[in-house]
Parts: C-alpha cells; structure tokens; sequence
C-alpha cells in the first residue's frame, strides 16, 4: 500500500447498477473496497464474497457452545458430589436430569459466544462514524466506497460514474 | 448493546437481587458484642493466660450439655472474696453477688436459632475451646470477629477459596470434613444434625 | 434473616443502611446460686399425677431449664402405665394459658380488677368470721372436684373446723348409677376394678371406655392388650350403642339399638345363655319376664344378633361386660346396670374381670342429687358463702334446668379458685387463683392401692397460691389460730401433704416421688350377687320432640374443662374430623327430609331450653335420635381486634352467638334411682334457622376409593398367616441401586388393629415438635399444620359398618417424592433412613407438597403465632418455623440424636427402646412401634416383617419406612371389601 | 418478492413510516398507560400485601400448594414462545410472511418472559431466599439441586430470556442506525449510542447474517426446550393428571397456539392505529389463522390422547381424576377450555373468517382464555382429586392472588406499550428485504 491512499465513494440508488459498479471495479482489480447497503443484498455478497472466506462467527459458536455442554456436566456433577445427598433414591450423579442443564448452557454459552463473536468480527461498537457513511445508506441508498492510491481517483470515479452513480465524490 | 426497557428492568431486578443478597448477608452475621459492652470488664487473659484455670472449671456445663453455661455468681465470688477484692471490677462483681443478682452479660458467641450447636458433643470429639473459640487465653475481652459473608462469596464466586469466617457454616463444615480425614472421627454431615 | 427484617429493608432500604441491621446485643444471664437439680440445656424429668380428669394417671414432666415443656405418661404408674391422653398432654396449655388469672381477682358488677393477697383474703375471712359469729356456718359451701387424696382430707377438715356444710365432690361425670347398681346387686357403693385385659369377649352396653368412661387411658391399656392381634390371638368386642362412636368403631360387632334398651338387650342376652345352659341358673328369676323376641323389637337389635353375641359372650373365659356412657344414664340406669351385673355374676366374671377391692376413687364423688339440693338451698338465698374449687365449674356443666347461674347469684359471696376463668368464674365476686397442678404438692389416689404422688414441676408462673395454702391461711385467720396450733396446724399445704405421706411413705419420700407414688397390688374382694327381678324398660323421656337427645361427653374436652386448650380445638374428632367447633349428629334420613346439609345451623330445643348448632348428617346414629357432644366451649384469648394490619394467622374464634352446651338442654331432676345426672333424659326438636356455620372438617371424604389406605385382613387369614407365615412377594424393581444405611435405618411400624383413634398422638406431636395452631378458618381450608393426623376410613356395608383409623405422618420413604423436586436439596434422604427437612434452606416453592402422595408436609402458611406464654412451653431443641417454610415429621429427630448420644457416652450403639417418638411413647394401645430396621431383633424389624404388614399406596413405588399393620376383622365383618360404603 | 402487490412502498417509504410509529404519543396511549399504570400498581400493592402477611393471603392450600401463580406462570411462558418461534423457525424456513410481525413478537416474547419471571418469585413462600436456586459459589458449599425440575427452569427460563434478548439486540441493531439516521437532535444521539455504530458496511453484514443464522438455529431447539422443561414441572411429578409423557409436546404446541393468539392480539390494534396495512397484509393475517388453526387442531388431538390414556389405563388415581375433573367442581373451567382451544379456533377454516380482524381478534382473546384455563385445569383440579383422598379440596382465590395475576396483564401490556414508542416495532431491514429491490432497469421500464 502506498503511504496515502484516497477514498472515492459512490452513492447508488439501486442494486443493479451498485453490482455494475462492484463488477467493474473488481475486474479492474480494485479489492480494498466498502459497500454499504441498508439491508444485505444477495447479488452484492455474490460480487463480494467470491474471494472471501465463510465469516468466523461459526467458530465462536461451536466453541462457545462445547464450553457451555462441558460446563453443564462439571457443575452439575461437581456440584452433586460436594454432599453426596441422595434425593428421590437417585445416584448422587445422576446423568439424565443434568442433560437437561447441559443443553440449556450450550445453547447459553453458544448463543453468547455468537455475540461475541459478531462484535469483535464486525468491528462493533463503532464510536467514531468513518468517513465514507453517508445516512441515506440505512434508508435507501447504496455507498461503494473505494481506497485508492491518489493517482487513481479519476479512473474509480469514472468507473463509479459509468455504472450508474447518483453521486460520486470527492 | 441497548438497554431496552426490559432489560432496564432486568438489570434493576437483578440490582435489587444484589442488594438483598448484600443485606441478608450482612444482617445474618453472628452477633458480635463490642468490648466494652459487658457489664463487667472480665480479662480472659489474666484468668486462663495467668493462672491457667480451665476453662471448664467456670463454663462447667460444656461436658454435659448444648450449653457451655456461664459461671454462677456464687462461683465467682469463692475467689473473689479473697482475691483482688479491692479492685473495682471485683467491687462490681460483688455489688451483684450482695444484691443477689445476675451478671447481665452480654452474649458474644451466637449461632442462628435454627442452628443446634451441642458443646458436649464437641468436647466429646476432645476438641479444645481455643478451636472454635480463637486464643482466649490472650483475650483481654472476648469478641467474636465473625466476618461477613459476602465479600467472602464473591472471592468464591472468582474461584478464591477464603477460609469461612468463624461461626459460619462454611467453617464449620471445614472443620467436620477435616477431623474426619485427618483424626478418622466421624464428625457427622448431614444436614439435620444441626438443623432440625 | 427473617422475613419482618426482609420487609423493613425493602421498604425502608436507606434507614436499614444508616441503622445497620445488626441484631441486637443479646443478654445472657447466669444462675446467681448454681441448681442442684438443674443444668442449664439438659432436661429434668418430674414425676406428678395428671388432675385433668379423675382418672388419675401418672405423668411425668420435662423440665428444660426451669420450664415444663412436654408431659409424658409415667411408666412405673400402674394406672396408665406411660401412656397419656390427648387431655393430659393439653394441660400444658392450660399451665401456660394466656388467660390465666394474673393474681387474684374482684368483681364488682361486671367488672373485674386485680387485688392483692391480703385483701382478698380478708374479703372472703370476714364474710366466714361474720356468718359463724352469726351462728351461719350451714351458709358456707365448699364444692371441689373429686380430691381422692390429701386435699380432700384437707377440704373436710376446713368444712369441720369453720362449721361448714359438708364438702360436696363434685363430678359432671359420677357414675351414680353404677354404684347404685352395684349396691342392688353386691351390696356395695362402690366402683370395681374392670380387668379389661383379662377378658376374652368384651361386651359393653354404650361405655365409652376409650374416650371418657372411668379411666380410658388404663382401659385403652388393657383393651389393647385383649383385642389387639398378636401371635395369632386375638380377643372379641362387641359394643352396644345407638351411635358409632369412637369406641364402637373398635368394636369387631357394633350393635346399632334404639336408645335406652341397653338393659333389655343385656337381659336378652342373659336369658339366651341361660336358656342354652351357658350361665349360672339360680339368675333365671331374673330373667323371667324377660321375651326375647319383645326386648328384640323394642331395642331394634334382631333375635339372630342376640343370639350370636350371647353364644360369643357364654363360650368366653372368661369375659366382660361393663355399662356405661350416656344411654345407660337415663331413668333406667341403675336397671340397666344391675342387668349388666347379674350377666357379669351369671357368667362367672366377678372376681375375675370384675374385681371389687381396688374399687376406683369415682366412688367418692358426690352424688349430683346433692349438689342439686345445694343449688336449691342457694335458690332459696340458705348459702351466704359458696366456695368453688380449682376445675369446677357448674355454671357450665350442671343441667340448664338446674339454673344455677341464677342460683350463684343469689349468694352475697362466691369465692372461686380457678386458675382459668370460665362461666363459673365469672359469676365469683372473689377469685383465689390456685397454682396449676404441674406447679403443685399434693396426691391422688385413682383406685385403692395406688397413690401417685404429685411435686411442683416448676416454679408458679404466676402470682397463684395452693388451694389448700390459701385455706389453711384462711382458717388461722378466721380461727386465729397461729401456725402449728389448731386443727390445721400446716402453714403451707406442702407441710399438710408430706405429713400426711409420713405413715404410708416414711423414710422413702425421694424414692416415691421419683417413681411418681406408692402402689401396691389390692386382693380383689369376694361379692355374691343378689338376684332379683329387674325392670330395664325404656325411660320416659321429658319433652315432646321428634329426637331423642343424647348429650355424651367429648373425648378431646370431657365435661369441657379441657376446651380451652388449643390444641385439642385444632386436632379434629375422630369421628366427623371435625375441628374447633360442636355440631349436632343428625341421622342422615331425617336431615334429608328436613333439608338440613352439613353445616346448616340447627336450632335443637327442649323443655328446658334451646342451642343453635351445625348440623352433621350422619349414617350411623339410631333413627330419632340426635347427639351433641358435651365440653365445646369456647375460651377466646384475649386478642387485639383484628384489621387490615392484623395478621390473619389470629388462630382463635370467637365466641359463638349461642351456647353450643348440650347439658343446658336437660332437666333438673336427678335419676331417682341413683341421684345421677340424667342424660338421656330429653327429646328435642331441631329446627333450620337458615344461618350457615360451616364445619372445619378436614378429612375429605372417609370413602377410600379404592386406594387402599387402610387395609384389613380377617381373623382367619390371619392366623394363618401368623402361623404359617406368609408367601414372600417379589423384592420391588427399582432403577436404582438400593440405599446404603451405614449405622441405623430407622423406621415405624403402625398397627391399625391397635388404634383407637384417640388422638393423643397427635396432641403428643403437637407439643414434642412446636407445631402451630392454626385455628379454625385456616383448619377449615386445608391449612393445618399437624404433622400427625388420625384418618377415619369407612369400611363395610350399610348394615355393617366398620371404621379403621390410620395415623398418617411423614412415610420417610426411600425413594421419596417429594425430594427430587425440591430446588435446593431442603428435602433429602438421611442416610439414617430420614426424609431431612431443612427448614432454613427452604424456599417455600411448596413442590414437594404437591408430589407427597400422602399429603403429609405442611405448610406455614402465615407465621402462625404462639401466644405469649404459650411460646413458653416450646421444645427449645426444635427450631420453630417461620412463615413461607414447609415442615413435616422428622419421626422426632432431635429424640433420635439425643437418644445416640446418650448411647455414645456410654461408648455404645443405640438398642432398641432407647430412643421413643413423641406418639409412640403416648399412645395407650401401643399401636406405633420405631427402632431401627437394621436391626433383625429390633420390635420394628420385626413387625415391618409380619404378614400383616402393608405400606400405604405401595403400588407408586415410594418404599416407605413407616409399615403399617393391616386391622384383623373378625367373624362378623364380610369377607371381601364390601361395595356399599359406610357414612360419607 | 414477485408476489408483492403493485403500488408497494418503496425503502424510503418504510424508514418514513416506521418512523411515524415513533411520534410522541396522543392522549389515547396515554389514557391506556394510565389505565394499565393503575392496575399494575394494584398488583405491586397485593404483592407487597402478600410478602408482609404470608402465601396464607393467596388462596393456596393443601392440596393445592400451586395454583393461580404457576398457571400464569406457564400461561406467560408459553405467551414467550410466538415470538422466537416466528423469528428463529420461521427465519430458518424462510417464511417470508413473518418479516413484518416478528419485531413485535419478539418484543412480546421478551415481556412475556419478563412477566413469567416474576411468578416464580411470587409464588414462593420466602421470595426473598430465592436466589438459593442460583448456582453460585458460596462459603456454606451448598449448591441448587439440579436433579429438581424449577433449577431447570431457572436455567431453561433465563437461557430462553438471555438468547431472546440478544437475538432481539441483534435483529434491532440495523433498525435502530436507521432510525438515528432518520431521527435528529437527542433523540438520534441515543439511538446512535445504541446502534454500535452501525453502518451497515457489507463487512458488517456478512458476519451478522451468519450470526443471525445461527442464533436461529440455536434459538430453534431452544424454543421446543423451554416449553418441554416447564411441562416437566409437572409431567416428573407423580400427580395423577400430571404425570404423563405426552406433556412436552403438549405444552410446545399450547404454547405456540396461545404465543400465536397473543400476537394477533398485539398487532391488529397496532396495524389499526399505525396504519401498518401497508406491511401487516391480509395474507399475514391468514398465515396466523392457519397456524392458529392448526396448533388447535393438535392440542384438541393431544387432549383426546390425554383423556384416553387416563380412561384406557385402568389406573385408578389416573381414572378417578379424569371422572372427576369432567363431572366435578371444576367441570366449568374444562369445559370453558374444551370451548375455547377446541371449538373456538374451528371458525378459521372459513378463509374470510381468517382475514376478518375483528373475527381473529375474538377468537384469539378465547384462545387466551382457553390457554390459561388450560394450565388452571392442569394444576388446580389434578391436585384437588389426587392419590389421597383425605386430602381433597377446592381451591378458591383470593382478592390478593386475583389482584396479582391481573396486575401481570398490567405489567406486561405497560412493557409493550412503552416499548411500541421507542423502538421500531416493525424491522426496518426485514420489511426492505421484502420489498422489490431498487433496481435501475426496472425503474426505467417503469418510468416509460
């Protein structure tokens, strides 16, 4: 990366030519881009996530979810051994009532690894709004915001314009 | 994340939980007597320190019933007729025996009324006073520092183990778990022993 | 933390954290001269006589620091051998009533103030100085109870020394009937001895013997020991009775007979067995006017039924027949009885389970003829003082027509010495309260050869002096006489009473007392029985109602000297499971055609008078016939009015609106023959006043739905099985591996051929474990808190019906319901074989109440109170439950620990025996057995084993510690459950 | 999205909207606040009035040691479960009708189980040890029992209420930087605070789709979880009436059939005031009907199985509390149940009946009905006639307890109208996802 890159944002008011545009600009190489959609777009995923991997969060989940099973069985277990009390003339460890809490903590721990792992992934809490947000973008427009290096700028504002941008800038 | 008004409720429900949990805790503590709340100033140290009198020979119900028992005024005066009779705690103590009164001492010792301590049993087991009671003999005023709980259940609940403040259940358990394993007693576990 | 400090915290959360919370300094307060008897913490036990009713039986008291807290029967008392009462166990709470008279009292018009010792005395010493100065002293009277020991002696040597009229025994109860009859037919004024447990066949015309009649805890003793099945024996009762009471649900053959027949019946049955050459023939004169067929008719019990007892009666050696109750108290009693005696003469039975010679102390008491004469002589403005003992109480228990209240009031002094107040006291200008007898000297003498001898137990709680004290210092005042000198010489009545022990006890006095008396055995006395002709026809019956009224003394209040106790209020009668209140027994025909329903109130009128009652239907009562339980009376403590604020768990009810006192339906003749108290004397008419006043009946249905609660087994089987034990059935499959018991498994066995259903377990219970009254709104809606209930199941058919009565407490099941359910492990198992409840760990979610199948885990509700000081009397090695908490028996686990370890201090392992629960120890026939199930020899093992044994809903699986045995019925009883049902 | 009507809004159309539905209140929202304010307040009086006094104040008894609190406690759970139902199962089918409906029903399942919470703590005799069902480290070493079904409910109920919450966080995220979007001044600086900073950037997107997904799919087997777990209260005790394998499936399905009538209740007044027939269309309503119609039809299934195991048995606790429960004291409320869950919901095959609001609307307060007296029916009348017959009673409320369930309603109607003012109760991006996508050509073809 150059030491200055420069950011061309481009405001789309449909999907169509939003997807023109990302089409373009990848085939001309532009990869270090940001969509902004007010609600996920298929076609924009297909563009974008021909080269990306399947997003991390499942890993979370899967963690987070065999903690949540293991820990279920160890309290339980560990905590009916500390008095041994029998009740009901069940055994002290008596497996099938503890799969009850085994399960209602993996989906617990799961679902809060999930959490987790959405906020790290997606960068949230955002506290400072970056440049490239315009509000429409939650409403109805769709922003392609690409890096650049300085040199290019009018090729990507060119690309932007020709696919169908309602505003291009800077 | 955003505090709905649900969860704004939930965090003021669990807020209160806290709270309460804090308060029974704290309110549930042994009850502690301050030094100079007795009636009259009694130096543990002089008499069980100095001149090693056992502490039986005063607290003479502790080998045969729940109760340790409190010496009987008369008791105290058999040495205090003669003995530091000139002093004014003494002067006190035989202002109480004239009138023929009790000494109202100030409970310090003292377990929650569903919890049934027998001291017979425990010096059956041949257990010294000093274990639960702390060194009296260095006592110049015995006061129980039983501590609160809950600071103590937070340091469990981060996976400290703090030894239970003296008196609670905690510590008694410890106590019964250890002179099973390390004295082969059967010091017993069960919950109704002590509660019933 | 307790639930009031929770409350201020969450209302006032900034004061709790400025105030801090901490509980406040406690004193503790040393003796100042160390107690020889007493270590702090450790109980003492004192032995005394029980003075609840005359039957006289030895108690012993605990004594926990320098409190009675418990009563138990005393085992060495040949009278009651260790078992007590629900009555006795209840003088507990009339030693720590909250109404009990602070000190002496003065009433002027209606109102009442405190006075001092010295005033009241002087009151009451110048009237009797001024009316003997006057030469008046026939205007003293001195009414007591029956004092069969010292203070008797005492009473009637004061009656002499200030020239009193003699002293009058008064007994609501007298048994002047028999006597009178036992004068006809033996020529003595006496009360013999009844050996019940020596009888093969007992035959019994209408005495309660199991409730009140003469002595019930020794007969229960003795019953128990006839009737109940052991080894394959087994004895015969058969009970004559126009109702099913408590004693004719024991009866293998209750026999349903219109009211006042009695003595046909007996007569019947003696002219059967002569005529069959079963009994002594010289007693034919007797009988020889007597038609079976006629006495049959008249009495509604057929020839067949006669005939089959009598065949039962003849063939027995040897047996008994007794007469008692309220149907053999009418104007044919002493007939009646005298029938009875010559059935008893002609089978053999005198001297042996009829033995004059230790006659009963009942024959002391004054006849009612005279104490209705005394009513008259006060009507007529004779008697100036009238003196009334401790315990007496003839406002409320002299017949209505008798109108004695109106009769006090015409004598310018009444001087009562009631520690309780109650109609009588309210009509005394003067009240001298005595001290209770638990904190009293003095003796008792229930039957010739046995004197128990009675020590305070703890000191008086309140300013109260011995009845005999306070005479004994009247009379120096009034004689002015010094101490020593006089005819009473005593200063105190301790001084009188140990004297007068001197002779008979010496040198052993600490030996008797510890024992709780002196007893020896007493040769019966050889009697022949007159024979002579006798007339037992129906008595006429005053009035011209439809019923005919039947007024019988109550097995929880007797004459209703013991209703002011709340427990016996709050434990139901056995029979209608009905708590706190009276209700008239209407049969359930008539009801229905009057459209009366349980609970309407019913308007009973006689000659004499009128009371409003709930009515209850019933299946088993003669047709025509009503019966209202004698003693409901209502003692209302004290209370603050109640509001919103109130707490709702006030357990007490008020007062009803009318007197609920059958005896104020009845006239006020005596019985000719004997000078008795005619109870069966009326007929009545009920009428619905529309008014409802629903009763606190708690048991639900007496129908067991085929859940086989109760079970029975007959005779033959039995015996069978007892003899050739019985096939083994399959070990019950569980999932899980059985439970390891490392060092005892203690268990209950409960024979439900034993059980009387007395309730004195459950009363026993109530005082062992701290369980609280709830009272009668609360009892009425499932709210009761009894650990121990007495179930009366309805069994057999229309023509038949049988009760069982089932104890049902805690089953300590081991594989129990209610503690897997339970959140935080406050139910679990022991392994002692407990179900543990772990009050302080409670939640309150109440899941285990639901899952107990038996229903036996109670609930506090509010926090139910005990009454100040009342609180006194709680077992301090119980922890008293809070509101919110579930509680249920622990088989009297604080028993158990200190029963191991006494067994560790002398380094050994617990035996059997050593360790009793509170109803095992009561129980008169014996019927509770616990010990530990490890043990092959133990009595519980051994039982848990019978042929007989059964565990209550076997069939969820709970495998219950508690075994129960299954009744044995005898030959009259179907074979098979029957289909029809008894009473609902 | 072919099956979208014509004159469709546009994305513009729907941040506007929503919007709309967030204008400071008239005087109509403000007398029902007043009114359900009242009445909540009646209830926190009861409640105070029953901790001071004892569970004596409420008309429990033996033997019914439960009874109004638990069946409101399960009434309200079972409420919960419309909503993650209809956001998780219904998102994983790709039931596209669901999108314009499951913000309030999520919201709703959130104040149902808030509400349900609290009867748990009511309910106990001493509320204020309640926290021992808490596993948490304490010097006394004690711990719940977790062999005891309520320590799975606490554990099932606050899993159900946490995974609820944070799916319905997530699913507000987008919606609510739409909302700071549209919104000025304090009002759009809260709900900036409260986006995270959302901004929609595909990054965002694609992880949150994916954790979307799985929150789904982990909520899915929640939702049948919970249910199964509190029908385990009773189904592990021995309670004839209770005690009964069918009472998993059972309960989900009840509880479905009354989440269902619940969320009609909650969104036809709002479609109705907020003018939202724009998204909530006759077709949404008709799917609802459908399915009310047909969880109807299998709970009248499952009471016929119910009803005939017990009779068909021979066990003579089971039997005796069926013929009793039919014929008896509470015969009433039976019957009131077999009406309203059974006949009741029958009118829905009439396709016009499922579009008519006004029909959807009675017939779902029944099924409220039904469903409650359902869980009285379960509860009250079992343990009246059980295994002991010395026992048996009938259970009559009080003011206090009445008080207190009534005040339940209070509490959570007061949640849903407070949160119906401050967040979007219909999802922004869902609705969008709906609508036909802004697609140039289209618009061009359009214009001509």
């Amino acid at each position: 990366m150059p030491a200055t890159t420069e950011t061309v944002l481009g405001v789309f008011a449909h999907v169509d030519t939003t997807v023109r545009a990302l089409e373009e600009l990848r085939a001309k190489g532009y990869h270090d881009l940001a969509v902004y959609t007010p609600i996920p777009v298929h076609e924009i995923e297909d563009v974008l996530e021909r080269d990306r991997p399947v997003s991390r969060v499942r890993l979370f989940t899967l963690i987070g979810g065999l903690t949540g099973t293991a820990s279920g069985f160890l309290l339980t277990i560990w905590s009916a051994m500390q008095w041994g009390l029998i009740t009901g003339g069940k055994p002290v460890a008596s497996i099938p009532p503890f799969v009850v809490i085994a399960f209602e903590l993996t989906i617990l721990f799961g679902g809060v690894a999930t959490l987790i792992g959405l906020v790290t992934l997606a960068g949230l809490p955002r506290f400072r709004r970056s440049p490239t947000f315009d509000r429409r973008f939650t409403n109805d427009r769709f922003g392609v915001a690409v890096h650049c290096a300085p040199e290019r700028r009018p090729s990507v504002r060119e690309i932007l314009q020709s696919a169908g941008a309602d505003e291009v800038r800077p | 994340m955003r505090p709905k008004a649900g969860v704004g409720v939930l965090g003021l429900v669990l807020l209160v939980v806290l709270i309460a949990l804090a308060l029974t805790n704290w309110s549930r503590r042994p009850a502690a007597a301050r030094p100079s709340a007795q009636p009259i100033n009694f130096p543990h140290n002089v008499h069980v320190g100095t001149y090693k009198i056992d502490c039986q020979y005063c607290h003479a119900d502790a080998r045969r019933s729940d109760y340790a028992g409190l010496p009987s005024v008369t008791r105290c005066m058999g040495c205090h007729k003669i003995t530091a009779a000139d002093r004014p705690e003494i002067k006190k103590l035989a202002d109480y025996a004239a009138k023929g009164q009790p000494i109202p001492w100030v409970r310090v010792y003292k377990v929650p009324e569903y919890v049934y301590f027998p001291h017979k049993a425990h010096l059956r087991a041949g257990l010294k006073c000093q274990q639960c009671h702390g060194p009296v003999e260095t006592m110049t005023t015995v006061g129980a520092d039983t501590g609160p709980q809950l600071p103590n259940d937070f340091l469990r609940l981060v996976g400290l183990r703090p030894t239970g403040p003296p008196l609670s259940m905690g510590w008694c358990i410890e106590c019964h778990r250890e002179q099973n394993r390390t004295r082969d007693m059967h010091a017993p576990l069960d919950c109704v022993t002590c509660h019933h | 933390m307790n639930r009031r400090d929770f409350f201020k915290i969450v209302t006032t959360t900034a004061a709790a954290a400025t105030a801090g919370c901490r509980p406040a300094a406690e004193s503790i307060l040393p003796l100042v001269v160390p107690n020889e008897q007493m270590v702090p913490g450790v109980a003492s036990w004192f032995a005394t006589v029980c003075r609840e009713c005359p039957g006289g039986c030895g108690v012993i008291a605990r004594n926990r620091d320098g409190r009675v807290v418990k009563l138990e029967g005393n085992p060495d008392h040949p009278v009651n051998q260790g078992a007590l009462c629900a009555r006795g166990h209840a003088a507990l709470q009339g030693l720590y009533h909250p109404d009990r008279f602070a000190g002496p009292q003065r009433r002027e018009g209606s109102a009442v103030a405190p006075i001092g010792w010295d005033d009241a005395l002087k009151i009451v010493a110048e009237k009797v100085t001024a009316l003997r100065q006057a030469g008046k002293g026939r205007a003293i009277a001195l009414v007591s109870q029956l004092e069969a020991g010292s203070l008797g002696a005492l009473l009637d040597r004061f009656t002499q020394a200030v020239g009193a009229r003699p002293r009058l025994a008064l007994e609501p109860f007298g048994y002047e009937a028999l006597r009178a009859a036992n004068r006809v037919t033996f020529g003595r004024d006496a009360i013999p001895y009844y050996a019940f447990e020596e009888a093969e066949v007992l035959l019994s015309f209408g005495a309660d013997f199991l409730e009140t009649w003469l002595s019930s805890v020794g007969h229960a003793r003795g019953f128990a020991r006839m009737h109940t099945f052991r080894d394959g024996r087994a004895g015969t009762f058969v009970h004559v009775e126009p109702r099913q009471s408590i004693t004719a649900s024991s009866a293998d053959e209750w026999i349903r007979n219109t009211p006042g027949t009695e003595g046909l019946v007996a007569l019947a049955i003696l002219k059967i067995l002569i005529e069959a050459g079963a009994a002594d023939r010289k007693f034919a004169d007797a009988v020889a006017q007597i038609d079976v067929k006629q006495a049959a008719e008249a009495s509604g019990v057929p020839v067949r039924q006669l005939v089959q007892v009598a065949e039962m009666f003849g063939r027995a050696r040897p047996a008994l027949a007794i007469g008692g109750g309220v149907a053999t108290s009418g104007g044919n009693a002493v007939a009646t009885l005298t029938a009875i005696n010559l059935l008893n003469a002609a089978t053999g039975n005198v001297g042996k389970t009829v033995r004059f010679g230790p006659d009963s102390a009942f024959g002391k008491v004054t006849p009612y003829a005279d104490v209705a004469a005394l009513t008259q002589a006060m009507a007529n403005g004779e008697i100036e003082l009238l003196l009334l003992g401790p315990r007496v109480n003839p406002a409320f228990t002299l017949p209505g027509g008798l109108k004695f209240a109106d009769a006090a009031r015409k004598v310018s002094l009444v001087v009562s010495f009631s520690s309780l107040p109650d109609e009588t006291t309210a009509l005394a200008h003067v009240v001298l309260p005595d001290t209770h007898w638990l904190e009293s000297w003095g003796d008792y003498a229930p039957r010739e050869g046995v004197l128990g001898l009675m020590q305070p137990t703890m000191n008086p709680i309140r300013d109260a002096r011995p009845w005999g004290t306070t005479l004994l210092t009247l009379t120096r005042t009034v004689l002015g006489t010094e101490e020593g000198k006089g005819p009473l010489p005593w200063a105190t009545f301790e001084q009188y009473v140990k004297s007068a022990w001197e002779p008979t006890v010496g040198a052993n006095l600490e030996v008797a007392l510890q024992q709780g008396g002196v007893f020896k055995d007493v040769a019966p006395v050889a009697v022949t029985a007159k024979v002579a002709a006798v007339d037992a026809a129906p008595p006429k019956l005053d009035g011209d109602g439809g019923f005919t009224l039947l007024a019988y003394p109550s097995l929880r209040f007797y004459d209703g000297r013991s209703a002011a106790a709340s427990w016996l209020q709050e434990v139901p009668d056995t029979m209608t499971q009905a708590a706190w209140d009276a209700w008239v027994e209407i049969p359930a025909a008539d009801a229905a055609k009057l459209g009366i329903a349980r609970g309407d109130v019913v308007r009973v009128q006689s000659s004499q008078g009128a009371i409003e009652l709930p009515a209850y239907p019933s299946t088993t009562i003669a047709p025509n016939t009503i019966a209202i339980p004698i003693g409901h009376r209502y003692a209302p403590y004290h209370l603050v009015p109640g509001g919103l604020g109130a707490r709702e768990s006030r357990p007490y009810v008020q007062a009803p609106p009318t007197t609920m006192n059958p005896v104020a339906l009845l006239p006020a003749a005596p019985d000719g023959a004997s000078g008795g108290v005619p109870y069966l004397a009326v007929r009545a008419s009920i009428t619905k006043t529309g008014a409802r006043r629903p009763l606190a009946v708690l048991q639900a249905t007496h129908d067991q739905e085929e859940r086989e609660i109760a079970q029975h087994v007959d005779l033959k089987t039995a015996r069978e099985e007892a003899l050739r034990g019985k096939e083994r059935e399959l070990e019950p499959i569980g999932m899980y591996p059985p439970q390891h018991y490392p060092n005892y498994r203690w268990g209950m066995t409960v024979d439900v051929d034993a059980c009387i259903g007395c309730q004195a377990c459950a009363v026993a219970c109530h005082a062992e474990n701290n369980v609280p009254i709830v009272g009668k709104a609360q009892a009425a809606y499932g709210r009761q808190v009894s650990w121990l209930r007495v179930e009366r199941w309805a069994e057999g058919t229309a023509d038949h019906p049988q009760n069982m009565f089932l104890p049902m407490f805690c089953q300590h099941c081991e594989v129990a319901p209610c503690e897997p359910v339970c959140p935080v492990f406050a139910a679990y198992r022991t392994d002692e074989g407990l179900n543990g409840q772990v009050y302080n760990r409670c939640v309150g979610t109440r899941y285990c109440g639901n899952n107990c199948p038996y229903h036996v885990r109670r609930f506090n509700w509010y926090n139910f109170e005990f009454p100040a000081p009342l609180d006194v009397q709680l077992n301090p090695d119980v922890t008293v439950r809070q509101l919110g908490v579930m509680e249920k028996c622990t088989m009297c686990l604080q028993r158990i620990i200190a029963g191991k370890d006494h067994a560790r201090d002398e380094k050994r392992k617990v035996r059997d025996g050593d360790i009793m629960t509170a109803c095992q120890q009561t129980c008169p026939t014996q019927a509770i057995t616990f010990g530990n199930l490890k043990d092959d020899q133990s009595a519980v093992a051994k039982q848990r084993h019978s042929p007989r044994a059964y565990h209550v809903l076997e069939e969820i699986g709970t495998r219950p510690g508690v075994t129960y045995l299954k009744k044995v019925v005898r030959e009259h009883a179907p074979e098979k459950p029957p289909a029809g049902r008894g009473s609902a | 999205m072919n099956d979208s009507p014509a004159a469709s809004p546009t994305f513009a159309d729907v941040n506007r909207d929503v919007l709309e539905t967030l204008r400071p209140p008239g005087n109509l929202y403000f007398g029902w606040m007043c009114i359900v304010g009242l009445i909540l307040t009646c209830g926190i009086l009861a409640w105070t009035y029953q901790i001071y006094m004892g569970m004596g104040a409420a008309g429990k008894r033996t033997p019914q040691m439960w009874a109004m609190y638990i069946t409101s406690f399960v009434f309200w759970i079972g409420i919960g479960h419309a909503g993650t139902l209809i956001s998780a199962i219904l998102y994983l089918f790709r039931a596209r009708w669901r999108t314009s409906i499951f913000r309030a029903a999520e919201a709703m399942t959130i104040f149902a189980v808030l509400t349900a919470g609290l009867f748990p703590l009511i309910h106990a005799g001493r509320m204020w040890f309640a926290y021992f069902l808490l596993p948490y480290a304490n010097q006394r070493y004690l711990w719940p029992n977790f062999r005891s079904p309520l320590v799975w409910d606490v554990f099932a109920i606050s899993t159900y209420l946490s995974i609820s919450t944070i799916f319905f966080i997530v699913g507000l995220v987008p919606d609510v930087a739409a909302m700071r979007d549209a919104s000025t001044g304090w009002r759009s600086r809260i709900y900036a605070m409260l986006s995270l900073g959302w901004e929609g950037e595909h990054e965002q997107w694609r992880h949150y789709r994916r954790a979307y997904g799985l929150f789904a799919a982990l909520a899915t087997p929640l939702v049948l979880s919970v249910h199964s777990v509190v029908s385990w209260d009773f189904a592990m005790a021995l309670v004839p009436g209770w005690h009964s394998t069918l009472f998993a499936p059972f309960f989900v399905d009840g509880a479905i059939f009354s989440g269902f009538a619940m969320v009609l209740i909650l969104i036809l007044p709002m479609r109705h005031f907020f003018g939202l027939s724009a998204y909530i269309h006759d077709r949404h309503l008709d799917a609802m009907g459908k399915l009310i119609l047909v969880t109807g039809l299998v709970l009248t299934y499952f009471y016929i199985c119910e009803a005939f195991t017990s009779w068909y048995s021979g066990d003579v606790f089971e039997r005796a509390s069926l013929f009793w429960k039919v014929t008896k004291s509470y015969a009433w409320a039976l019957w009131l149940m077999y009406f309203c869950n059974c006949i009741s919901p029958l009118i829905l095959f009439s396709g016009r009946a499922r579009r008519s609001p006004v029909v959807l609307y009675v017939v779902s307060i029944l099924v409220l009905i039904g469903m409650w007296f359902e869980r009285f029916n379960i509860i009250v009348p079992s343990l009246g006639h059980d295994f002991y017959p010395y026992t048996w009673g009938i259970y009559k409320p009080t003011i206090w307890d009445a008080t207190i369930v009534i005040g339940s309603f209070a509490w959570f109607f007061i949640l849903f109208l407070g949160f119906i003012k401050v967040m979007p109760s219909l999802s922004v991006v869902e609705v969008k996802e709906t609508l036909p996508p802004p697609l140039k050509d289209a618009a061009r073809a359009g214009h001509h």
